[in-house]
C-alpha cells in the first residue's frame, strides 16, 4: 500500500509527466487558459489514462508478450488509446456540450496526448504489474491534472495583468510554464529512504 | 459601552478610522441662515420618479405650498422654503458629479414670507399609523442620511414585513459632519419622538439608537430625552467608518445580515436616520412639510465652519460667503462626506434635501499621489465591509470584464470607498465600481433598447406584410372584379354585337 | 504472424463497432448557430454593420469573418451576448467609442411627407400625413434611412444627448 | 472516382465503419509482420555487433579471440543483476567484462567494466545513465576522460579506504559541483572488483569445466 | 484551396507548427537541449509528416469521420514503426542517434494534428507540399531553439553533428566557452527559450509591419 | 469646472514606497550584522544587487515606457535586489549578483508587466534559476571572517575577488548546516554520528557559521520581522503558518528517527526558514489575499521545505517551496473568497 503511495507522489511530483518527463505538453499549453477547462481537461486525461494503462496492461501481457508481438506494440495501444479516446469524445459532445466546446479541438488530441501513449509504453518498458501500471496511470494524470490547475489559475490572473504587448499570450505562458518547472525541480532527487 | 460592544468591536475586522476633522465644527450650534435672493429648487431631489410640476413660471407661491407633488409611488413633493415668485421652470446645474443639468423650479423670494396655512398636530403620537405616514409623505420628508429614499415609502414597509425594530442611525461615520451630532445634541426630545412615531406607523415594538462612541455628549442627551421610554435603547457603536451604512448597523445592532439583494425589512428591521426623525417629528407637530435642513459647513479651506440650518434651494455659493468665503488653496468643493460625497461641478448648484455638508477642502486634506498598479497588498480586502475582493473586481473591469466581476460580488459594492482610502496604490477603486456598474446599466439599457427595437421591427415586418397581403387580395379582388365586369362586359358586348349595335370601349 | 492480423484485426473490428454505434447512439444534431446569431441581432436590417442586413451579419459572425463589436445598434450589450454565443472573449474598449446616434427632426422644415415614416425599419417615427414629424427616442438606432430619404433635409443625426438617468462614471485613466 | 454515390452512402454504416477500421489494422499489422520477418535478422546482427563493440572497447585489444557477447553468464551482486561476459585467448580465460548498474543523481547509470585476470580494471564505460547534463555527464566518453582514470587500478591500488572521491577522502576526483554521480561509479567500479576477486575462480570454472 | 504560396508560407512562418500552433511541444521541449538533436527530430519528423500527409491524402475519400483518427493514428504508427525499423536494420549507426526521436514522433500529435486539419480534406500534391513546408518549419522552431538553449547551456552549438550528418559536417560544431547556465539544457530551459523566442519573433514582426506601414505612408506621399 | 473625481476625497496615506520603505528599515540591521560577519565581499555582493536590480529596473521601466522616477523610487526592485543578495553565497562572482538581479527584474517581473503582475517571488526565482544554473558557485560558502577581525579581505581585495573571481581560500570554505547534512546523508551517514556540532550552538542566533547573510543573525531577523508585524506591513498569518508547517513535520520526524531528520529547533534556525517566512513568503504580490489563503499557503510551504529538505535532493529547499506555493496562489484565492456580507449562511439569528 505504502509501495503504491509513493508511487503515485513519485510520478506526479518528482517525475512530473509534464514538467519533467515533457509528455502532454500541448493540451497543458492549449487547455489551460480557464481554469474549469483546465479541470475538465485534467479530468479526461485521468479517465483516459488510467483506463488506457489498464487495457493496454492487458494487451501487453495477454496477447503482445505471449506471442512476441513487440513490434506491433506502438501500433496496437495506439489503436485501443485513440478507440477509447473517441468514445469520451462522443460521450461528452452528448452529455455536455458545453465541456465539449470548452475542450474543443483538445479531446481528439488526447489521442497523441504523448503522455497517455507515453505512461502506457513506460509501463510496458518497465514490465510493471497490473495494479502498480493502473497507479502509474493514475499518478501520471495526477500530476498532469495538478500542473494543469495551478498554471490555469496563473493564466487566469495574467488575463487580467497589465502583460507587456510583446509577453501576452504564449509567450508569457511558456516563461511561466518554465518557472513552473523550475520550481517542480525542487522535488528532484526525491527519495523516501 | 458595555462588554457586549466592546466584544464585538474586537470582532470587526472591516473598516477604517479616517482622521475625524469632527472639531471644526462639532461645538458650533446649528444657526440659521439667511434666506437667499434665488433659490433653485431641482425636481429631483430624492430616490425616485422626479416630482410633477404644479406652478407655472411667474405665479406667486406662498411659503409650504407645493411646487411639484409626487409623481408616482416611490416620489416625493417639493414645496417652496419661502413666499415669493416663480422666475422660471427649466434646467438648470444641479448637485452631480457630471455636472448635467436637470429641470428644477427657480423661486425668488420676497422676503414676506406669508406661508400657506399648516395643519399641525398636537398630539401626534395620538395619530392612527397611517396617518402618521400620510402625513410624512405629504410633508416630502426624505432620507436625511443620504440616501434620500422618501422616508413615508420607508414608513409603509411594515404592510408587508412584519417589522420588530426601528434603527435610529447616529452613526454619522463620515469624517467633518456634524449635523446629526448638533441636531441630537440641541433636538433630542424631538429624534426620540420622531422615532417613537416611525416606530407607531412601522408597528416596530422596539427602538434602537446607535450612536458612534466619538459623540459622548449626543449619546448623554438622547439617553436624557430617552429615558421615560422603555421601547427606547441607546446603544454606543465604535468609531469606525462606515459603521453608518445601513447593512454594517443592522448586522452590529442586531446580529443579522440583511440578505443580499433584499431589504433590511425582510428580516424586520428599519433604519432610519436621526435627522429623518426630527424633520418627522417637527413635519407632524407643526404640518410644515421638509423645506429647509441642517447642513454641516467645513474644511479648512473655509474661513468660519459652521452647523447651518438652510432653506432647500439655497446656492452653495451664498452658503460658502456667508461662512466668510473660501480661505485659498482650497483644491476641492464636496457635497457630503469625504469618502462617499460628491464633488461638485462648481458653487452654483443648489442645497437639496440631500446635503448633509459642504465642505471646502485645501490640496493636504485630499488624497495625493497618483495610483499606481496594485501591489496585491490586499487592505482593500481586509477593510472591505462586505467581504469584497475590491482588487479582483477593478482588475476584471480594467481588463473590460465587468461582467466577470458581477460574480465576485460587483452588485453588492456598497460604494463606501473605503477600499480606495486605504489603497497604498491610489487605485481609484470606487470609481472603477461606479464605472463597471454604470456601464453595465448601460449595457442593460441597451439590450432592453435592442429588444424594443426588435419587437417593433417584427411588427412592423407583420405589418407590412400584411398590408403587402391585404394589397395583393385587394387587387386579386380588384383584378376579379375587373375580370368579372370584363366578362360582363365582354358577355355584353358579345350580346350586343350579336344584337348588331355598336361595342362601348370598358 | 496470423495470431498477430488475425487478433489485430479481430480487435479493431470490435473497436470500429463500438465506435459506430457510439457515434449513432452520441449523434448530436449540430445547432443553427447561424439562426441563432440572427435571432439576437436587432433584425432591424439597417445595414451599418456593412452587411445587406441581420443575416448576412450573422452569416459572416458564424464564419468568423465579421467581429462581435460589427452592430452598432446592438451596441456593447449586443456584443457580449454575440461573445458569449460564440464562446469569444471581446474587448469593448473600443466600441464604446461609438457614440449612439439619433435622428432628429428639425420642425421648421418638415414638410410631413411621411417618407421617413416609411422608410424606418424599427416605426421610430410618428406623425401623420402633413403633420411635423418627431423620432421617439427609445425605438430609433440611428441607422439614417430616415436621413437619406428625407426630401426637404429636415431630417438629421446627432449623438444620443446625454441625460442624468443615462451618464455614467467615466473609466478611470490608468497609471 | 467512379462510385463516390455508393460510397457516400456506404460510408456512414456501422459494418463499414468497423471493416475500415480492420482494414486498416489488418495492412497495417500485415505490413509490419512482414518487415519485422525481414528486418529481424540484420538487427539482431546489429545490436549483437554493437555489443561486441562496446565490450571491445573496456578490453585490451588483441587480448582476446572468442566472442565474449555470446560467452556470458548471469551472476548477482547484492541486488544488483551482473552479466559477465568472459574474454578467451585461445580458450583461456584472459578477462572478463561486467555489465552492471549503481544509483547515480537521478536513476540508474549502466556501466560496463573490463578486469583482466589479474584484477586490473582493463576500461570502464558508461552504457547509459540519465544524469544531468553539464554536471554529472562527465562520466561519459564523448564529454571527459574522467572514466580512463580507472584503468590499471586494481584493489589495491589505491588501498580499499582511498577506493572514493577526493571529497570522501580518496583518490578519485569528483566534478566540481556534482559529488554523487563520481561516487556512484567509483563505488560500482569497486564492488566489480570486489565482485570479480570473490567469483571469478568460479566463474572461470565453471566455464572451463563445461 | 490554398496557393502553394500560402500553405508554404503558413508551414514555415504564419502558423509554423511550434511558434504558431503551440502543437507538437513535447518533442519540441524534450530534445532541444542541442541544436543537432533538434535538427535531427525535425527532419525525422519532416520524413513522416509528408509521408502521412500523402497516405492520408490519398484514402481520405475512404474514411468514415467516426473512425477516422484511429484509423490515421494506427497509420502514423505503422509508418514510424516502419522507418524505425528500417532504420534499425539498415541504418544502425544513424538509427543510435535518432532512435530516440523515432519513438517520440509517434506520440507528436502535430502530425495527426496535420493529417486531421489538412491532409483529411486537401488532394494529395497539396498535402505533400503542406507536409514538408509544416516539417520544416517544425525544424527551422526545433534548431533556433536548441541553439539558443545550447549556447546558453553548455556554450556550444551544434556540438555532435557529425554522427548525425556525418564527418564532413563537423565544421558545424562550435564551442565558444566552457560552462554556462544548466537552466538553459534541463527542462525549464526549454519553455523559457521558447517563451523568449516568440516575444522576440512578435517585437521583429511588429517592427516589420511598422516599417511597410511607414514605407506606405511615404510612398502614398510620393 | 472641476473634473468629476470619485469619492473618496480622502485617503489614508498609506503609500507603496512607505510600506518598502519599511520592509528594507527592518531587514537593516540582519544586513548591517552580515556585512560585519562576512566583510567587505558581502558588501560588495549586496552593492553590486541592489544596484544592478535599480538598474533594470529603470531600464525595463523605460522599455515599457511606464513611468518614471516615481516608478523606480518606489522602492519594490531595490528591495527584491536586497532579499535577493541576502540570499547569496558572501563570497560569490559579481555575475551571479548582477546575472541574479536581471533574473529578477527583467524576467520574473517585468515580462509580466511589472510590480504587482508577478505571480512568482522575483528574488527567489533569479536565486533558484541560479542554484539550478550554476550549482558550483552558488553552493560555495565560507566561515564567518568578520571585519576588523583580521581574518577577511580588504575592501580593495575582496572588490578583486568580486570581480575577478580568485579562488576562495580553502582554510574559508565551509558548508551551511544544512549542505552539511545533505552531504553525509547522501553518503549515508547517520546524523547523530556525522554530525557532532549539532549542539545548541548552531541555534545560538547570532549565526557565527557558514551561510548567507539571510541565514544568519536569526535574532535580528526575528525582530526585523515583528516589528513588520507590529507597523501592520505583513499580517500573522504567514509567518505562523510557513513556521508551524515546518516545525510539527520536522519535530514528528525527528522524534521519530533521530539520526535522519534534524529537530524543529534546527529547521527553525538553519537556512532561510526565519527570513522566508517574514520577508519573503510575505511578498505581497505573491501570497493569498485572504486570511485562511494565507494560512493553507504559509502551511505549505512550511511543508514542503521540510519535504525538500529531508527528502529530495537540494539541501535548502524554501526558496522552491516559495515558487510552488507562488504557484498556487490564484487557485487558494479563488476558493478562499471572503463570504459576502448578505450571502450565504450568514443569516444568524437576531441577538
Ligand atoms: C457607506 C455608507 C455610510 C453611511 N453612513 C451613514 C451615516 O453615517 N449616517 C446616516 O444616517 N446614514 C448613513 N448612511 C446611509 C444609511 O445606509 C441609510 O441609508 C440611512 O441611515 C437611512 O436613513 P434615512 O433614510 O433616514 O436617510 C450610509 C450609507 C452608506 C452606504
Ligand atoms: C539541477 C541540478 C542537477 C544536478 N545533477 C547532478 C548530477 O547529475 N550528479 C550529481 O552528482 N549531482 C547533481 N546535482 C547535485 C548537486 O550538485 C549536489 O549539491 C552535489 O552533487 C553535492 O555534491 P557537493 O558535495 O559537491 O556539493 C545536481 C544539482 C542540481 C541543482
Ligand atoms: C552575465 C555573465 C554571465 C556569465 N555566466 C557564466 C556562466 O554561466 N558560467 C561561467 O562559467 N562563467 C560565466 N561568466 C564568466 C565569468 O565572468 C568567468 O569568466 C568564468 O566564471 C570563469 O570561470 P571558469 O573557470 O569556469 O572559466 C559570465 C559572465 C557574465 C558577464
Ligand atoms: C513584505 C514584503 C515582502 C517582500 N518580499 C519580497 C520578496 O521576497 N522577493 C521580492 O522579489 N520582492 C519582495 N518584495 C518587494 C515587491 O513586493 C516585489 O518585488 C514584487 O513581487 C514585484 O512585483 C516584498 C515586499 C514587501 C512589502
Ligand atoms: S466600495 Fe465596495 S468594494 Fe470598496 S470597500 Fe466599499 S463595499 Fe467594499
Ligand atoms: S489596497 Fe490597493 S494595492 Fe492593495 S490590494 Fe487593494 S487595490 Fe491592490
Ligand atoms: S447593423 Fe445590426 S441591425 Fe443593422 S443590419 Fe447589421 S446586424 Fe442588423
Ligand atoms: S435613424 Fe431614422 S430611420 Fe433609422 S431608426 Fe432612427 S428614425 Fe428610424
Ligand atoms: S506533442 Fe503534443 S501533446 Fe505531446
Amino acid at each position: 500500500m505504502t509501495e503504491l503511495l509513493l508511487l503515485l507522489v513519485s510520478t506526479a511530483l518528482v517525475n512530473n509527466v509534464v514538467l519533467v518527463k515533457f509528455l502532454g505538453l500541448c493540451p497543458f499549453l492549449g487547455v489551460s487558459r480557464k481554469l474549469d477547462a483546465a479541470i475538465g481537461m485534467g479530468l479526461a486525461t485521468t479517465f483516459v489514462l488510467t483506463l488506457a494503462s489498464g487495457a493496454t496492461w492487458m494487451l501487453e501481457h495477454w496477447l503482445l508478450e505471449p506471442f512476441s508481438l513487440g513490434y506491433l506494440r506502438i501500433v496496437s495501444f495506439i489503436m485501443v488509446i485513440a478507440a477509447a479516446v473517441q468514445f469520451v469524445e462522443l460521450a461528452i459532445k452528448k452529455t455536455s456540450p458545453e465541456l465539449y466546446q470548452v475542450l474543443g479541438i483538445y479531446l481528439p488530441l488526447i489521442t497523441t496526448n504523448c503522455a497517455v501513449l507515453g505512461v502506457a509504453l513506460l509501463n510496458a518498458q518497465e514490465g510493471a504489474g497490473f495494479l502498480k501500471s493502473i497507479f502509474y496511470g493514475l499518478g501520471s494524470a495526477a500530476g498532469f491534472t495538478l500542473v494543469m490547475v495551478m498554471f490555469a489559475g496563473i493564466r487566469e490572473r495574467l488575463e487580467l495583468a497589465v502583460v507587456p504587448a510583446a509577453f501576452s499570450g504564449a509567450p508569457i505562458a511558456l516563461v511561466t510554464a518554465g518557472l513552473l518547472s523550475m520550481a517542480f525541480m525542487g522535488f528532484s532527487g526525491l527519495s523516501l529512504n | 459601552m458595555g462588554f457586549k460592544d466592546l466584544l464585538s468591536n474586537i470582532r470587526l475586522s472591516w473598516g477604517v478610522h479616517p482622521e475625524g476633522h469632527k472639531d471644526l465644527t462639532s461645538e458650533c450650534g446649528i444657526s440659521d441662515m439667511p434666506m437667499s435672493e434665488r433659490l433653485v429648487l431641482p425636481l429631483a431631489q430624492h430616490i425616485g420618479a422626479p416630482g410633477r410640476v404644479a406652478v407655472a413660471p411667474g405665479e406667486r407661491v406662498l411659503r409650504g405650498q407645493v411646487l411639484a407633488t409626487a409623481s408616482g409611488v416611490v416620489s416625493a413633493p417639493l414645496h417652496a422654503p419661502a413666499s415669493g415668485r416663480i422666475l422660471d421652470i427649466g434646467d438648470y446645474p444641479v448637485p452631480h458629479p457630471s455636472g448635467l443639468t436637470a429641470p428644477a423650479i427657480v423661486l425668488e423670494p420676497d422676503g414676506r414670507d406669508d406661508s400657506v396655512e399648516f395643519t399641525g398636530c398636537a398630539d401626534p403620537l395620538a395619530l392612527p399609523p397611517e396617518d402618521i405616514a400620510r402625513r410624512v409623505a405629504a410633508a416630502g420628508v426624505v432620507g436625511l442620511g443620504g440616501a434620500t429614499f422618501p422616508a413615508a415609502v420607508k414608513l409603509g414597509l411594515g404592510k408587508r414585513n412584519p417589522i420588530h425594530t426601528l434603527l435610529l442611525n447616529g452613526g454619522e461615520c463620515e469624517p467633518y459632519l456634524t449635523c446629526d451630532d448638533r441636531i441630537m445634541r440641541e433636538r433630542a426630545p424631538q429624534v426620540v419622538e420622531g422615532a417613537r412615531l416611525m416606530a407607531r406607523a412601522l408597528g416596530a415594538s422596539q427602538i434602537v439608537i446607535g450612536i458612534e462612541n466619538n459623540k459622548p455628549t449626543a449619546i448623554a442627551a438622547i439617553q436624557l430625552a430617552s429615558v421615560a421610554f422603555p421601547e427606547v435603547t441607546v446603544r454606543a457603536l465604535p468609531a469606525r467608518y462606515p459603521m453608518g451604512s445601513e447593512k454594517q448597523l443592522v448586522e452590529f445592532l442586531t446580529g443579522v445580515e440583511v440578505p443580499a439583494g433584499g431589504l433590511s425589512a425582510e428580516i424586520g428591521v428599519v433604519v432610519h436616520n436621526v435627522g429623518t426623525a426630527a424633520a418627522i417629528s417637527q413635519a407632524l407637530r407643526s404640518g410644515e412639510p421638509l423645506t429647509e435642513r441642517v447642513v454641516t459647513v467645513s474644511g479648512s479651506g473655509i474661513a468660519r465652519p459652521a452647523n447651518l440650518r438652510i432653506a432647500i434651494g439655497t446656492p452653495v455659493s451664498d452658503v460658502i460667503a456667508y461662512c466668510g468665503g473660501l480661505k485659498p488653496g482650497v483644491a476641492r468643493l464636496v457635497m457630503g462626506g469625504p469618502m462617499m460625497g460628491m464633488i461638485l461641478p462648481g458653487d452654483t448648484v443648489p442645497i437639496v434635501k440631500g446635503s448633509s455638508g459642504i465642505l471646502a477642502l485645501t490640496a493636504d486634506e485630499i488624497p495625493a499621489g497618483d495610483p499606481s498598479a496594485c501591489i496585491r497588498c490586499a487592505s482593500c480586502v481586509d477593510v472591505c465591509p462586505i467581504g469584497l475582493m475590491p482588487m479582483e473586481m477593478a482588475a476584471r473591469i480594467r481588463a473590460g470584464k465587468a461582467d466577470t466581476a458581477v460574480d465576485i460580488g460587483l452588485k453588492d459594492c456598497i460604494g463606501c470607498g473605503t477600499c480606495a482610502y486605504t489603497c497604498p496604490a491610489h487605485i481609484p477603486l470606487s470609481h472603477y465600481f461606479s464605472y463597471a456598474k454604470g456601464s453595465l446599466a448601460a449595457g442593460e439599457r441597451s439590450r432592453l433598447k435592442n429588444e424594443a427595437v426588435k419587437k417593433l421591427t417584427t411588427a412592423r415586418t407583420e405589418r407590412l406584410e400584411r398590408e403587402a397581403q391585404e394589397k395583393a387580395e385587394a387587387a386579386a379582388r380588384r383584378k376579379a372584379e375587373r375580370e368579372a365586369a370584363k366578362k360582363k362586359a365582354a358577355e355584353q358586348a358579345a350580346r350586343e354585337a350579336a344584337a348588331g349595335s355598336e361595342g362601348v370601349p370598358a | 504472424m496470423l495470431v498477430a492480423v488475425a487478433s489485430l484485426t479481430l480487435i479493431a473490428t470490435l473497436l470500429g463497432l463500438i465506435l459506430g454505434v457510439a457515434a449513432k447512439r452520441f449523434h448530436v444534431e449540430p445547432t443553427e448557430i447561424v439562426a441563432e446569431l440572427e435571432a439576437l441581432l436587432p433584425g432591424s436590417q439597417c445595414g451599418q454593420c456593412g452587411f445587406p442586413g441581420c443575416a448576412g451579419a450573422a452569416q459572416a459572425l458564424a464564419e468568423g469573418s465579421a467581429p462581435v463589436t460589427l452592430c452598432p445598434p446592438g451596441g456593447p450589450a449586443l456584443a457580449q451576448a454575440l461573445a458569449d454565443k460564440l464562446g469569444v472573449s471581446v474587448s469593448l474598449g473600443g466600441m464604446a467609442e461609438v457614440v449612439p446616434q439619433l435622428a432628429a427632426v428639425r420642425e421648421e422644415i418638415c414638410i410631413g411627407c411621411t417618407k421617413c415614416f416609411k422608410a424606418c425599419p424599427t416605426d421610430a417615427i410618428h406623425g401623420a400625413m402633413k403633420q411635423i414629424h418627431s423620432v421617439m427616442r427609445e425605438a430609433c438606432t440611428g441607422c439614417g434611412k430616415c436621413v437619406d430619404v428625407c426630401p426637404t433635409e429636415a431630417l438629421e443625426l446627432i449623438p444620443m444627448p446625454t441625460t442624468l438617468g443615462t451618464w455614467t462614471w467615466t473609466r478611470p485613466a490608468y497609471a | 472516382m467512379s462510385e463516390p454515390l455508393s460510397l457516400e452512402r456506404l460510408r456512414p454504416t456501422i459494418p463499414y465503419q468497423a471493416a475500415a477500421l480492420a482494414v486498416t489494422v489488418m495492412t497495417a499489422s500485415l505490413a509490419l509482420s512482414f518487415a519485422e520477418g525481414f528486418t529481424r535478422g540484420p538487427i539482431e546482427h546489429a545490436i549483437a555487433e554493437d555489443t561486441r563493440r562496446s565490450l571491445a572497447e573496456v578490453l585490451p585489444t588483441g587480448s582476446f579471440d572468442n566472442d565474449p557477447g555470446t560467452d556470458r553468464l548471469e551472476a548477482r551482486d547484492g541486488d544488483i543483476p551482473v552479466v559477465v561476459h568472459i574474454a578467451r585467448q585461445a580458450g583461456v580465460p584472459s578477462a572478463v567484462v561486467l555489465e552492471t548498474s549503481t544509483r547515480g543523481y537521478s536513476g540508474e547509470i549502466g556501466l560496463v567494466v573490463g578486469i583482466d585476470r589479474e584484477g586490473k580494471v582493463t576500461g570502464v564505460r558508461v552504457t547509459r545513465h540519465s544524469e544531468t547534463p553539464g554536471l554529472g555527464d562527465k562520466i561519459e566518453v564523448a564529454k571527459s576522460d574522467w572514466v580512463h582514470h580507472f584503468v590499471g587500478r586494481h584493489l589495491a591500488d589505491p588501498d580499499p579506504a582511498r577506493w572514493a572521491v577526493r571529497k570522501d577522502g580518496g583518490v578519485f576526483d569528483q566534478f566540481a559541483g556534482a559529488t554523487i554521480t563520481p561516487r556512484a561509479v567509483v563505488g560500482a567500479v569497486k564492488r566489480s572488483l570486489e565482485l570479480y576477486a570473490r567469483e571469478h575462480e568460479r566463474w572461470f570454472a565453471r566455464r572451463e569445466a563445461s | 484551396m490554398k496557393p502553394y504560396r500560402t500553405i508554404v508560407k503558413d508551414g514555415l512562418w504564419d502558423n509554423n507548427m511550434v511558434a504558431g500552433q503551440l502543437l507538437a511541444m513535447c518533442p519540441a521541449m524534450a530534445v532541444t537541449a542541442t541544436a543537432t538533436n533538434g535538427l535531427g527530430m525535425g527532419l525525422a519528423t519532416t520524413v513522416v509528416l509528408v509521408a502521412s500527409n500523402v497516405l492520408v491524402a490519398s484514402i481520405r475519400q475512404l474514411v468514415p469521420s467516426a473512425v477516422r483518427i484511429p484509423i490515421f493514428i494506427v497509420l502514423i504508427a505503422t509508418l514510424v514503426t516502419l522507418v524505425d525499423m528500417a532504420l534499425n536494420a539498415w541504418l544502425h549507426d544513424l538509427y543510435k542517434v535518432l532512435g530516440l526521436f523515432i519513438a517520440l514522433i509517434v506520440v507528436n500529435c502535430g502530425i495527426l494534428g496535420r493529417a486531421e486539419s489538412f491532409a483529411s480534406k486537401s488532394p494529395i500534391a497539396a498535402s505533400a507540399v503542406d507536409g514538408l513546408a509544416m516539417g520544416l518549419g517544425f525544424t527551422l522552431s526545433l534548431v533556433a531553439i536548441g541553439s539558443v538553449r545550447e549556447l546558453l547551456g553548455s556554450g556550444s552549438l551544434f556540438s555532435q553533428a557529425h554522427l548525425l550528418l556525418g564527418p564532413a559536417f563537423a565544421f558545424l560544431e562550435m564551442k565558444f566557452f566552457d560552462g554556462g547556465a544548466l537552466l538553459m539544457i534541463l527542462p525549464p530551459g526549454g519553455f523559457i527559450v521558447l517563451g523568449l523566442l516568440l516575444a522576440g519573433k512578435r517585437i521583429w514582426e511588429a517592427r516589420r509591419a511598422e516599417r511597410r506601414r511607414n514605407l506606405e505612408v511615404s510612398a502614398s506621399a510620393a | 469646472m472641476m473634473a468629476a473625481t470619485h469619492s473618496p476625497h480622502a485617503h489614508g496615506g498609506k503609500s507603496i514606497r512607505g510600506v518598502m520603505t519599511a520592509v528594507m528599515l527592518a531587514l537593516t540591521p540582519v544586513t548591517l550584522w552580515g556585512f560585519y560577519l562576512f566583510g567587505w565581499t558581502a558588501v560588495w555582493i549586496w552593492t553590486l544587487t541592489v544596484s544592478s536590480a535599480l538598474l533594470f529596473e529603470l531600464v525595463c521601466l523605460n522599455l515599457a515606457r511606464r513611468g518614471g522616477p516615481a516608478s523606480l523610487l518606489d522602492g519594490s526592485a531595490a528591495l527584491a535586489g536586497w532579499l535577493l543578495a541576502l540570499t547569496l553565497p558572501p563570497w560569490a562572482p559579481w555575475w551571479i549578483a548582477v546575472l541574479g538581479s536581471f533574473i529578477a527584474i527583467a524576467i520574473a517581473k517585468h515580462a509580466y508587466g511589472g510590480l504587482g503582475q508577478n505571480p512568482f517571488n522575483p528574488a527567489m526565482v533569479a536565486r533558484v534559476a541560479l542554484l539550478v544554473s550554476f550549482p558550483l558557485e552558488m553552493t560555495q560558502w565560507v566561515s564567518p571572517t568578520p571585519l576588523f577581525s583580521g581574518t577577511g579581505l580588504g575592501p580593495i581585495d575582496a572588490l578583486e575577488h568580486v570581480l575577478f573571481g580568485e579562488a576562495i581560500p580553502d582554510a574559508l570554505t565551509s558548508a551551511t548546516l544544512l549542505g552539511h547534512v545533505k552531504a553525509e546523508a547522501s553518503r549515508g551517514l547517520d546524523l547523530l554520528a556525522s554530525v557532532p556540532a549539532l549542539g545548541p550552538g548552531l541555534a545560538d542566533g547570532i549565526g557565527r557559521h557558514a551561510g548567507s547573510l539571510g541565514e544568519t543573525g536569526t535574532w535580528l531577523i526575528l525582530a526585523g520581522g515583528l516589528f513588520l508585524l507590529f507597523r501592520g506591513i505583513i499580517s500573522w498569518h504567514i509567518p505562523l503558518a510557513v513556521l508551524t508547517g515546518l516545525a510539527v513535520p520536522a519535530a514528528i520526524g525527528h522524534a521519530i528517527d533521530p539520526a535522519h531528520h534534524l529537530s524543529a529547533l534546527h529547521h527553525l534556525t538553519a537556512g532561510a526558514a526565519l527570513l522566508g517566512a517574514f520577508f519573503i513568503a510575505t511578498d505581497l504580490v505573491t501570497s493569498p489575499a485572504t486570511a485562511p489563503g494565507r494560512l493553507v499557503y504559509g502551511l505549505g510551504i512550511g511543508l514542503l521545505t521540510w519535504t525538500i529538505r529531508s527528502f529530495a535532493g537540494f539541501p535548502e529547499g524554501f526558496a522552491f517551496a516559495v515558487l510552488l506555493m507562488n504557484a498556487c496562489v490564484p487557485v487558494i484565492d479563488r476558493f478562499t473568497r471572503p463570504r459576502i456580507y448578505g450571502h450565504g449562511a450568514a443569516q444568524r439569528s437576531a441577538a
